[in-house]
């Protein structure tokens, strides 16, 4: 029988890499989205978990409206990401400070 | 109860491997296969909560659709990685240290006296009826305007994603059917009075 | 029958001509504008004289009335009106006779004057305003006439605007007068604060309350109130007579045209103190300290001015350092308690010194405008009329037993002998010594102009151009006229016939005021003397068998001797051997460079005073103004706010990690603080 | 006709402001003197208010009332009484003599020259028949709008440092009175004047209220720490606007501490006065000092005025120590009264000594002292003039400078002889400036060919120069009538102010 600490600290530990994940490389656009995702499966992990130990079907209601709110977000990220693409030619994030104050 | 808790094991290892793999690997390809593993085993210990319904569509919805995404996008804009890559080892130390930083904030909040989940009781027993039924009956009912909400969302993300990205091809040929048809006959026919040859000589 | 009308006419008589001369002085002409003021002064010299004949003679009660109320406000009330007791009567007779002679005098002295209308307006201005200070029955207007008085001094000294030294003299007057007038404003206020009344009459009839008072002005020191009233008035009244802090603007205002220094600077304004304080005396008598804190300032004002007026060369300095010696010998009769010997005195001396001061003016005139003694000399063959008049005002000046002079300098001498108060023996010294330097410098000057070889000769026109003694005021403003060259001629009748109606009351009055003023009952209304103090009384003892008769014994008393002494040795000097002069001179250098420097008061004054409030001002105004409150607190905070602005801008990098960086950071810091706070 | 005239006396110069707008560029001199016979017009209107003023009784006259913010019973409540009189018709006399000084010198724009110039009168008519705290408050934030636009448009080089400084002073000082009076409101539920007056409240919100007041009406008088807006605003405002600045809006200053400082506050009043006193008497002492170093006349005469104004707050604070502890209230009328004529002498005196450089600045174009000299070989009757009103700003008897002065150093020797000692010292540091002033620029030979080519006072001058020498000679040597007016406010003041607020708490 497995306690649901171990569920939320697993969840945890991958959020905590999803961060980890933005610092290193702060350059690349794309797993900065993969890292996002990466983010919100792990919230998405939690809601199960409550879900499964509080005998409560609305966590996973949640998640389905996650899901679809993830999905979303990383098609326009994507869009987004090649319309800069087109536009710069690159997509470092190094060279992209034009909207500095 | 022994054998839950070894898949238990296995499986958060492996999430928490691929997790990693996604964030450390050069390749943003293979930074893409390893999300994709990511998800197939979270799925899996979602599975492993009962809750299938959510692990089946967590593949269909990310696998099936975000990962593809990400690969067609990566494939197709010729991204040289290099310098997107240095700075890598710089910032791995400050990186891992937020990261620890922050899991350890984590489980302090977790397991500490807050939440109280050390005495938190053993799953309930089986609850009757699929998972699936269940959640279909909570979707539709207690949270149908939400539910409407999502559908929302997703039609504007998806005429977003198209206005951005779309541009307009030259010299693609479109009939105007409108135009073609106000067209009348004197746009098009000319008459013309032209003078007839005569023999008696060539004009003063 | 004396009505306010009368006095109103009195008082505004000099007014309306002075409006006239001095608003209309175009329309009005020459002619007249002079005509109008004179015939303005004159009515009002009638009526002083009737009213001091109604006074005097037929024994009219004093008039105390007020014209209009300035301001009231509850108990505290200030009005405009007239107080004509014997005291005031006789001032108005002499301020009014005084301004008269100079009146006629200045038709003939300013007679090319472009500013001729000006300057009569000024002079009649001068006689209002006067009048004013003399006749009025409260403080306010005594203060109105006071700073009114000095306002018309500053125009007349300054009235050759054109020229520098006389703008920076009639500056340096005024600001002088007003150091004076600081003092005498703060003791009226003491008046009002310690007696509730401005006016003169309940005043003095409250004065009494104010013996025991005391004022603690810092810790424990506890000041007697009437002696702090009357040291500040007293204040006042040394800067308006010329007491020695206060005196550096009397010289200097010589800058101004000569009839103003006769009539201003030595007849009638300059005792405006010596009248305030005798109109306070009920004050006065009050306090001990005060009295004898005067009788030093008179003693020290007295001789040390009168030594000034030794080595001066130019002869209307002369002239203005023995009005200041002779103002110092007015104030140590106050000092003395005799009140009516130094209004006596303050009587006779505006005759003959006016009388002096115009026959300046004349030599003036003869010399074309030189006012120095070493071109002059030997003048007495040219102008017979200026001479005769100079001697009897040097005669009367010096005290010569018989002259007006002898009696009232004589009346003071005794006075202060047997005045017992602290100070008392000094200021006898001190007087005593005084009057041999007057009869010394006097007949200095006497010489040095009338008598000896001509020194001004054939190189007149020599005299004007360069050379400029250190105070030789020339007046260039007359070059233009044309002067004419050859021996020096006698003035016209304009010029003489004041001098010689100054001449007669200058010999005469002395004798024939003498008795009633000092020792009759002329003044009992208006001078209060405490009962302990009798200061003539042992002087009536030697004038019961008549003046004449003091008059010869007085040959045989001390003053008149050292009068000899200073007489014979000036004589020596400046009529047998000149060259004793130029030796003394080496011999006692330093004395001299001290006496010429003026005991150097002006270079203090001018380096503490004017340079540094200046330079105060500067500091205050740089460093404070601009330094500390514009710049520290206003554009100060102004960049502060631009500065931080800046910093602030820089967190907007345009890198999207530093975003995701701070947003996390925030993350961090949410559940820091919720693991924390719970 | 009598119950509106309040009304009346503010908004036909508004309306007749505006009108002149309308005329617009073309017709200048049309609109200049339509602008003229409503500024005649206005002062016209005081004279009726002045003879039907009673005053013999302190209570509000000329009452108008209406309701305008009910929700927070705010209303339109108008009314004078012995303080607000003289000042209204100082300003309307003074608005009239600036139209008049300007009429040939201002060419760009005259018309809403002369617009803003009958606004600003309107406003502080409005400032001074207020009986409504935020009535009085909206007055007294929209007069510093045209104020604003004259020193801003028509100033000179540096006018746009100036006017924001001034505008930011003034109105980071309202702010706080603003929240004064909310703090006010919430404790009594209304606005009105006569309320505020008589609510009882403890020390601290004494305190409190008493330091807000104070904030506000510091800038404007202005006293000492606040004041370097005014030499700017001067030296940058055109001639008309330094007199209206100097002759009324300083008054404002005045004035609120006799409206709303002393009557709300008066425990605090008290119990801080010696703060306003030292103020005052730094203002009187340094500023003097800081005036003789000036090297602009427009500088110069500004730190004169502040040194001035000085008098007032003094005049006005010793009276509680009179009443309090020397228990002489004649005294304290005295103090209270000397500080009122020295505001209506001031407005007079300054305005015209700021006329007379405004003279030589339309000739010359200059303010500095060194650019001028013998002005009264070639000038003489503006020579005359100047002298005569130097003479009233160094306090000289017979002109009108002398009598506030006098009246405060009177009462101030009761209070403290050495306020008195200090304050009097302003006999030789006034006078050492202004006749220092007169010295260079008046007497000695003429300086330069600037100089030499001057032409007398014209016509329009001599009416402005004659007008203010006849009031600055009249207050010298009449001033009763001036002080009987003010006399039953002054005696209600001072018996206001003579009971503590603190029995009740």
């Amino acid at each position: 029988m497995i306690p649901l600490n171990w569920w939320l600290i697993l969840a945890a530990m991958l959020f905590c890499i999803s961060v980890a994940g933005i610092f290193i490389n702060r350059k690349n656009i794309i797993v900065l989205l993969m890292a996002i995702e990466l983010m919100l499966l792990s919230v998405n992990m939690n809601f199960v978990a409550f879900s499964r130990y509080l005998d409560d079907m609305a966590g996973q209601v949640f998640v389905f409206f996650i899901l679809t709110v993830a999905a979303a977000e990383a098609a326009i990220g994507l869009a987004i990401l090649v319309v800069l693409f087109r536009n710069r030619r690159t997509i470092n994030v190094g060279e992209l400070d034009s909207l500095r104050g | 109860m022994v054998v839950e808790q070894i898949l238990f094991f296995a499986l958060g290892s492996l999430l928490l491997l691929a997790g990693l793999g996604v964030v450390t690997l050069k390749n943003p390809v293979h930074a893409a296969m390893s999300l994709v593993l990511t998800f197939f085993t979270s799925s899996m210990l979602w599975i492993l909560l009962r809750a299938e319904f959510l692990g089946i569509v967590l593949i269909l919805v990310y696998v099936g659709a975000v990962m593809v995404l990400f690969l067609f996008v990566v494939m197709m804009l010729d991204i040289n990685t290099t310098p997107l890559r240095e700075g890598f080892a710089r910032y791995l130390p400050v990186g891992g240290l937020v990261a620890a930083l922050m899991a350890a904030q984590m489980v302090a909040v977790l397991s500490s006296k807050h939440f109280g989940f050390d005495n938190f009781a053993p799953p309930a027993p089986v609850i009757e009826g699929s998972n699936t039924e269940a959640l279909g009956m909570e979707l539709y009912t207690n949270y149908v305007y939400p539910f409407e909400i999502a559908a929302v969302i997703l039609l504007v993300a998806i005429v977003a994603a198209i206005t951005l990205t779309h541009r307009k091809r030259e010299g693609s040929k479109t009939q105007d059917i409108n135009r073609q048809v106000q067209v009348r006959r004197d746009d098009r026919v000319r008459i013309v009075k032209v003078a007839s040859e005569s023999s008696e000589g060539h004009g003063a | 029958m004396i009505t306010s009308t009368l006095l109103l006419t009195i008082a505004l008589s000099p007014l309306v001509g002075a409006i006239i001369a001095g608003l209309f002085g175009k329309q009005v002409g020459r002619g007249g504008a002079h005509t109008v003021t004179i015939l303005g002064v004159a009515i009002s010299t009638a009526l002083s004289l009737y009213v001091l004949k109604l006074i005097a003679m037929d024994g009219h009660p004093a008039v105390n009335m007020s014209i209009y109320t300035w301001f009231e406000i509850g108990s505290i009330k200030a009005e405009v009106g007239f107080l004509v007791d014997s005291l005031s009567a006789l001032m108005m007779c002499v301020v009014t006779s005084v301004s008269l002679m100079v009146h006629i005098y200045t038709i003939g002295y300013m007679k090319d004057d472009p500013g001729y209308q000006r300057f009569f307006a000024y002079i009649s201005l001068f006689t209002f305003a006067m009048l004013m200070l003399v006749m009025s029955n409260n403080f306010m207007q005594l203060f109105f006439g006071w700073e009114a008085v000095g306002l018309v001094s500053y125009l007349l000294i300054g009235f050759w605007y054109k020229r520098p030294t006389a703008i920076f003299a009639n500056l340096k007057a005024f600001l002088v007068n007003r150091v004076g007038d600081f003092g005498f404003l703060l003791g009226i206020g003491m008046l009002l604060a310690y007696l509730g009344t401005l006016d003169y009459a309940t005043a003095f009839a409250r004065a009494p309350e104010l013996v025991g008072q005391t004022f603690t002005p810092w810790g424990s020191t506890e000041w007697a109130v009437p002696t702090v009233i009357c040291i500040l008035l007293f204040i006042g009244a040394m800067g308006k007579s010329a007491q020695v802090p206060l005196h550096v603007w009397l010289p200097d205002s010589m800058e101004g045209p000569t009839p103003i220094s006769a009539l201003i600077h030595a007849a009638t304004m300059v005792t405006a103190g010596i009248f305030m304080v005798a109109r306070m005396s009920p004050l006065y008598e009050l306090s001990e300290t005060a009295l004898s804190f005067i009788l030093v300032i008179g003693a020290i004002t007295a001789l040390f001015m009168g030594l000034i007026g030794v080595v001066q060369n130019d002869i209307k300095r002369v002239v203005a350092y023995s009005t200041l010696s002779q103002l110092g010998y007015m104030t140590v009769a106050l000092g003395a308690s005799a009140y009516s010997a130094a209004i006596f005195h303050l009587m006779t001396h505006a005759f003959f010194k006016a009388l002096l001061f115009l026959g300046a003016g004349s030599v003036i005139i003869a010399m074309h405008h030189q006012q120095d003694l070493r071109r002059m000399g030997g003048l007495s063959k040219y102008m017979r009329v200026t001479w005769i008049t100079a001697w009897v005002g040097t005669l009367a000046l010096i005290g010569f037993p018989g002259t007006s002079g002898f009696f009232s300098k004589d009346a003071i001498l005794i006075a202060v002998q047997h005045a017992e108060r602290p100070g008392a023996t000094f200021a006898y010294i001190c007087v005593l010594l005084g009057v041999a330097i007057t009869a010394f410098y006097s007949f200095r000057m006497l010489y040095l102009a009338f008598h000896g070889k001509e020194r001004f000769g054939h190189d007149n026109d020599h005299a004007h151009d360069a050379h400029h003694d250190d105070h030789g005021a020339h007046d260039d403003h007359h070059d233009d006229h044309g002067h004419h060259s050859g021996p020096p001629h006698e003035s016209p009748w304009v010029v003489t016939l004041p001098l010689i109606l100054l001449a007669i009351p200058s010999l005469l009055i002395g004798a024939f005021t003498a008795g009633p003023l000092l020792f009759g009952n002329f003044f009992d209304g208006a001078i209060f003397v405490a009962e302990g103090r009798a200061p003539l009384a042992e002087m009536a003892q030697h004038f019961e068998h008549g003046p004449l008769a003091f008059a010869l014994h007085g040959f045989i008393t001390v003053p008149v001797w050292l009068a000899l002494i200073g007489f014979g040795v000036a004589t020596y000097i400046y009529l047998f051997n000149p060259a004793v002069a130029e030796k003394a001179k080496q011999v006692l250098a330093p004395i001299h460079r001290i006496l010429d420097k003026k005991y150097g008061f002006d270079e203090l004054y001018q380096a503490l005073f004017a340079r540094g409030s200046v330079a105060m001002g500067k500091l205050f105004w740089q460093a404070g103004d601009q330094a500390v409150i514009d710049g520290a607190l206003v554009n100060g905070s102004a960049g502060l706010v631009a500065r931080t602005a800046f910093a602030i801008r820089r967190l907007q990098s345009g890198f999207l990690y530093h975003y995701a960086f701070m947003m996390i950071l925030g993350l961090i810091v949410v559940i820091g603080a919720f693991a924390l706070l719970q | 006709m009598l119950d509106v005239i309040l009304s009346l006396l503010i908004w036909v110069p508004i309306a007749g402001g505006v009108a002149v707008l309308t005329t617009g560029e073309r017709a200048a001199t049309g609109g200049k003197w339509l602008a003229l016979i409503f500024a005649l017009f206005t002062l016209g209107l005081c004279v009726p208010l002045w003879m039907n003023f009673d005053d013999a009784s302190a209570n509000l006259q000329f009452v108008e009332r209406a309701a305008w913010i009910r929700t927070f019973n705010i209303e339109y409540y108008l009314g004078i009484d012995g303080f607000s009189l003289p000042l209204i018709v100082l300003t309307c006399i003074v608005t009239v003599l600036v139209l008049i000084s300007a009429w040939e010198v201002i060419e760009y724009k005259s018309t809403q020259y002369y617009a803003a110039f009958l606004m600003l009168a309107g406003m502080m008519n409005g400032v001074f028949a207020a009986q409504d705290a935020i009535l009085f408050y909206v007055f007294f934030e929209a007069m510093l709008i045209p104020m604003f636009v004259i020193i801003g448009v028509w100033g000179g080089p540096k006018r746009v440092y100036a006017t924001f400084k001034f505008f930011l002073y003034t109105f980071l000082g309202s702010v706080f009175m603003l929240i004064g009076l909310v703090y006010l409101y919430l404790k009594g539920q209304s606005f009105q004047l006569i309320d505020l007056q008589s609510m009882t409240l403890n020390m601290t919100e004494q305190t409190w209220l008493f330091f807000a007041f104070l904030v506000a009406f510091a800038v404007k008088i202005p006293m000492f720490p606040v004041h370097t807006w005014l030499p700017d605003a001067h030296v940058e405002a055109p001639t008309g606007g330094s007199m209206v600045l100097a002759a009324v809006m300083l008054k404002i200053g005045g004035y609120g501490f006799l409206r709303f400082s002393m009557p709300i506050a008066p425990d605090a009043s008290a119990a801080y006065a010696w703060v306003i006193i030292a103020l005052s008497l730094i203002a009187v002492v340094y500023i003097g000092f800081v005036a003789l170093a000036q090297q602009d006349m427009k500088k110069l005469i500004a730190y004169s005025s502040i040194s001035h104004m000085g008098f007032v707050t003094l005049g006005l604070f010793i009276a509680f120590a009179l009443v309090l502890q020397k228990n002489s209230p004649d005294t304290a009328a005295l103090a209270v009264q000397g500080a009122m004529v020295q505001m209506i002498s001031h407005g007079f005196v300054s305005a015209a000594m700021f006329g007379a450089v405004g003279v030589l600045y339309d000739r010359v174009h200059s303010r500095q002292i060194a650019d001028y000299g013998g002005v009264m070989n070639t000038m003489p009757w503006f020579g005359a003039f100047v002298v005569l009103f130097a003479m009233a700003n160094c306090g000289l008897p017979g002109t009108s400078g002398f009598v506030g002065e006098f009246m405060v150093i009177l009462a101030a020797v009761k209070a403290n002889f050495w306020i008195a000692f200090a304050s009097a010292l302003t006999l030789i540091i006034g006078a050492a400036y202004t006749l220092w002033l007169v010295k260079r620029v008046i007497f000695g030979d003429v300086a330069n060919s600037h100089v030499a080519e001057l032409k007398d006072l014209n016509s329009r001058e001599w009416i402005v120069m004659s007008v203010l020498a006849f009031f600055v000679l009249l207050i010298g040597l009449w001033p009763a009538p001036l002080i009987d007016v003010m006399q039953p406010s002054v005696e209600a003041l001072l018996q206001h102010i003579s009971q503590t607020k603190l029995i009740g708490v």
